[in-house]
């Protein structure tokens, strides 16, 4: 089939995912008629009813502490958070209720609730509407925690986190949304990459470029670069935040010696930090360099005119390289 | 100016009371209750055990056994009155203080010993029981209340939901969304709020102008105040509201107005905070001893009942404590279970790291400080 | 039952209106309104100066000169019935789209259009101008504005504050916490509803089942619908409402009912989800058409004053335009300015990092894909 | 004087805040009357008034909401978060609002708002009550965090939160409340160490142990242990998580070569990540050996009886520390 963009390919895969099981609902601010302010719900309102896709008043906590009450009725709620900048009013009863219920119940209730999050800048927004909270989420024990890169795995990933009995806060790349890539719609979700894997997305033995999100292409373009300059760049696509698939980060590292972590969130205990403690301690005679990062800047996103030089870019990503290669 | 925007005054008669302090019988139009004689002596069984058992936690709690006890003192009637409104297949949304309501669903009180003691979060099945975890998180579980309800909804079932909550409660961002979804989605859920006038150490005053009842009717719904140590009218009032509810009238809101007789837990202190006489005025309009009155003077119990009841508490209370005296102390790697349902290589990393330190373990003294 | 439970129905006659859509004059008994002829005249400069920068904006936009625009289309007369209400000391907490309050406040246009342009986050100082800065979370601005109002009546000054927000914005529990800490501390602060009946592309009726301005009443404080297309009931209502906080009675909610004409920002497309039917209706009871029927009627105004009123707003609209393509774009450095008021030493480091990296910095294409 | 414990130098901390600044006020659940669960603002309402020291709604978002309010007519409200586990309803309006106003007026407002939150666990207490969520505020751009672990520290650093005019999110090791230790109250506040500024508090030199808060304690006993084991350990007092202070933590790294962090917190994703990442990129050629962490386990906390077991202790902090030495 044609190549497909990330939104269609969530859009696809939710419709899939709607049709599977009917204890699967869609709910969230516009995801209906509108078919949500990216479209990645587009008709899916039309074709299932509006009780399987649910506007719901405009109060993200309200969407989330129905969600998991709908989850302990035996609903499998997906919702929408509108934008990344828009999920801390929920930010409660995520951690402390849907992150918590399983284990509080001693395994007796399960939460499979998927929360879709477009994250991330770029996009020449106003405020709040290119956050990147993801290690907000990741450091909270009982949540999984997820990011697609491209379409393929916008469309495995959206089911698989669907099929989840735990509750997974589904990072979307929202600029990348209008990407495009090749898909396979009949290969069995069963034969995809888990979605709890990292993905070697590069070879190289040089140095490993982690990343996830938006930042992939970003460092797959870096790696093209690099490469003309001699450098086999290995570039890892991490996808799941937590739990993080150490044997595949670590082989990377052990192999090259050197690791550079890239996201847009701010650097200061971001998922960078995490990736770069836990290496380097699992790592550490193999390391021929220090892991360096590159990250948001330790400011709020700034307005959009600026967020260019906020956003790590394939300058930064390959000054980073260079830095981390020089030693 | 006032009147004019809906803010009227409301008086006394808007409290729906079904039997006096002094064990007299009322009628109200709205809310009229059928009740056999053995149902009635059901009803005091219930308050006279509920409380034994509080006090046989407290006491527990009193000698170490538990870390912490939220005790229901003064509040048997609401939630004794409305437990027993509720159908087994109704589900039910509880705080921490519902110990009443857990007996009416059956759940053993050990399991919510547990809880208190830290041996887990609470040990019963919420499917089994229809009822759901103590919520500890105020308000939080108003939510949940709401999105079970629009399940139910959802399933074309025949049952409704009642959430609990305090009047402290009503103030979080939480309890007035779900007032909100409750309302939009029609969905069958009856909100209890047991008004118990504080909320730790803040009188409910800080918490609202008016009271609370009428905080239904700015979201569309009905809002009822009945009075909390009446078990006959919180049986009436909780009856209706849930048939309301079942009938696809949507959500309604009754306002138990009660009173906390205790501490807030036994960690507080409320000599800080209100005075004796306030406690005193309220002892005499005391939830068991009303029935009690009514049983009486209408020739329904003697002395014999009374009696075995108490029989009945003494034992049920040993029977308690040695159950929590006998709890099995959790492992410490229990900890490490069921953090996810589909696992997690990092905790299951952990759990081995742990097990293996533990299996190499001695205590830092047991080695002349190493 | 529902009667029984403060679930009343409202009639049309629940509605403040004191200019209809005909351009005639109605009184209304608790909202009498004293304005000079001046002051009628002034208004309409207010309200077609307003649209015609709402429509420059949008073209800006269109032009990719702004990143996105959130019109006020159809909200002129609630923006400015209201803005002209507040007194100079009064303090304003607007949302995203309160660019006819911005007016009234003095805030320059192109002030506003940093925002949308993305230079800045507003540039306006809300303390000379006591406008707060938009704010885009929606709901979170009415707990400022009640902590605002708590530290105006702390200071015993006579002002009062009003607080902007939506339909959709109603449904938040910020706002709902909003209305109780006013309620509980009596805060001088209006809050002020524009009802424009969608948020986004989700209808009033998803949000409340009732009208919303009764949502205030289940708090204990006054609310009041009013007209949001007429300017003067706008003004009128929002005149009372603030004295009734200025005298010490407490928070007071209005919902200006009205009717956003066109997209909710310059990113939605309103054809997937409402009717062009709706639009055109509500064009015949257009904010500006009936003060503009109202002076022709009265011959307060002639057309030499409307003619010298579009003169004025044409140039006005090629002033803003002038302003906002001559904005001096940001430095990259700017992004590390005013983090902390007391500075960080991460901050510090990552500017000079960053400096030394802009300094060296040799863009990737320009070193033939280095 | 006589020794003072850390929940009544707050409250002395306390007094003279409200004593110095008319502006200051203090506003939380059962702050009044009560005096906090903890007693931390014991007799402030009696001796300033209910305008000064205000009982709330119970609503966290109300809270620090109507503070930043407050803050920008001028006050400097002081919030106590009456448990960890419940500053969560307040998590949009602390990160969106609070740590943002400054940034977003380009300075024009100012957000002089401390928030209180006892933290940790310990206690024997019910869920939610021993949650250690700094991570969660420190990635945080836009506001500070602190930590006191003694009570001449919590003396002075609240007094310093009180004066800074930018948001402080001062968290209190509730489980060592009761600890005591002299203070001197008549010292200068302009003499005390800086509110960011990290102190070493027992020299060393064969391993570095960093923490702040409760584990404070746990570390200087540990160290005490190691001594006769002939081990010199260095212990640093991080105090302030948000922004750190990288010369004095570095510094002691550099000059130990081998360092471990010790925090109540889950480990992933923790400060320790933040901390292990960037002394390890500061100090590479220095490390002797993997920065080591130890902290609480990738589980929501877990039921009280299980706590001595999740919290690190001084065995597990021996532990590492002597995994860390025998690289
Ligand atoms: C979100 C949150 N904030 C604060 C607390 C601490 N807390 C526990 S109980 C309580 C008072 C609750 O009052 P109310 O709702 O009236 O219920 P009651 O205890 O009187 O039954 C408070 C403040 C909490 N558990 N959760
Ligand atoms: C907390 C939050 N959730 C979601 C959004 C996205 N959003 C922006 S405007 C809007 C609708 C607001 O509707 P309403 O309050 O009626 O105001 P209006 O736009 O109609 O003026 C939504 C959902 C947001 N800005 N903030
Ligand atoms: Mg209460
Ligand atoms: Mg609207």
């Amino acid at each position: 089939m044609a190549p497909v963009a990330i939104a269609r390919a969530l859009n696809m895969g939710l419709r899939k995912a709607l049709e599977q099981d009917p204890k699967v609902i869609i709910m969230g601010e516009d995801v209906g008629k509108l078919g949500g302010v990216f479209r990645v719900t587009d008709g899916l309102q039309k074709d299932f009813g509006d009780d399987r896709v649910m506007d719901t008043p405009l109060a993200e906590s309200g969407i989330i502490g129905t969600a998991i009450g709908l989850a302990m009725r035996g609903y499998r709620p997906i919702c929408e958070i509108q934008f990344d900048g828009f999920v801390f009013p929920a930010y409660d009863q995520i951690v402390s209720q849907l992150a918590k219920l399983h284990y509080r119940s001693q395994g007796l209730v399960k939460m499979p609730v998927v929360v879709r999050i477009p994250f991330g800048g770029g996009i020449g927004a106003v405020e709040h509407h290119s956050e990147s909270p993801e290690a907000l989420f990741a450091h909270v024990a009982g949540l999984k925690v997820v990011a697609c890169s491209n379409a393929a795995d916008a469309y495995t990933m959206i089911q698989q986190a669907v099929t989840s009995d735990d509750p997974v806060i589904f990072f979307e790349p929202k600029r990348r949304y209008w990407e495009k890539a090749e898909l396979d719609v009949d290969a069995p979700l069963t034969d995809a990459v888990p979605l709890h894997a990292a993905r070697v997305v590069r070879p190289g033995r040089h140095l490993t470029l982690l990343a996830y999100g938006p930042m992939v292409k970003t460092c797959l373009d870096a790696a093209k670069v690099a490469a003309d300059e001699g450098h086999e760049i290995e570039v890892v696509d991490v996808r799941s935040l937590s739990p993080i698939d150490w044997p595949t980060v670590t082989e990377s590292v052990r192999h090259t010696g050197r690791c550079v972590v890239v996201h847009e969130a701010q650097t200061f205990l971001g998922m960078g930090s995490e990736l770069a403690a836990r290496i380097t301690e699992r790592c550490f005679y193999e390391m021929q360099a220090p892991i360096l990062r590159v990250g948001g800047f330790a400011t709020p996103y700034p307005p959009s005119r600026l967020e260019e030089s906020f956003l790590p870019d394939l300058d930064r990503v390959l000054d980073a390289v260079d830095r981390c290669l020089s030693y | 100016m006032t009147a004019d925007h809906g803010v009227a005054e409301y008086g006394a008669g808007d409290l729906v009371q079904l039997l006096t302090p002094e064990g007299l019988r009322l009628e109200h139009p709205d809310y009229p209750l059928e009740i056999s004689e053995d149902e009635l002596r059901g009803l005091y069984r219930d308050l006279a055990l509920v409380r034994r058992f509080d006090t046989e936690a407290t006491a527990l709690q009193r000698q170490g056994e538990l870390g912490i006890w939220a005790s229901l003192l003064g509040q048997e009637a609401a939630q004794i009155g409305s437990g027993r409104a509720l159908h087994p297949d109704d589900m039910a949304f509880p705080t921490y203080r519902e110990h009443g309501v857990a007996w009416c669903r059956g759940i053993k009180p050990e399991s919510l010993l547990q809880l208190f003691r830290g041996v887990n979060f609470g040990g019963w099945d919420p499917k089994a029981h229809n009822f759901a975890l103590y919520t500890i998180v105020i308000g939080a579980q108003t939510l949940h209340a709401t999105g079970y309800a629009m399940g139910m909804q959802r399933d074309g079932s025949e049952n409704a939901v009642i959430a609990y909550f305090g009047d402290g409660a009503s103030s979080e961002g939480d309890v007035n969304e779900a007032f909100i979804f409750a309302a939009s989605y029609n969905a069958p859920v009856v909100f209890f709020l047991q008004n118990n006038q504080w909320a730790i150490s803040v009188p409910e005053e800080r918490q609202s102008r008016i009271p609370l009842f009428r905080r239904a009717h700015g979201f569309g719904f009905p809002g009822v105040r009945v009075d909390g140590n009446d078990v006959l009218a919180c049986l009436a009032v909780t009856r209706k509201a849930l048939q309301y509810a079942r009938d696809g009238q949507g959500p309604f809101l009754i306002e138990a107005f009660t009173y906390r007789m205790g501490a807030h837990t036994t960690s507080d202190d409320p000599t800080r905070y209100r005075l004796a006489s306030e406690l005193e005025n309220w002892k005499l309009r005391d939830p068991i001893e009303r029935v009690k009155a009514y049983l009486s003077r209408n020739g329904l119990a003697d002395s014999a009942f009374y009696e075995a009841i108490e029989a009945e508490a003494t034992e049920f209370a040993a029977r308690v404590r040695a159950a929590c005296l006998s709890m099995p102390e959790p492992k410490p790697l229990d900890i490490f279970n069921r953090v996810y349902a589909g696992g997690s290589p990092l905790v299951d990393e952990e759990r081995a790291t742990y097990d293996a330190y533990l299996a190499g373990y001695e205590p830092a003294d047991s080695v002349g400080g190493r």
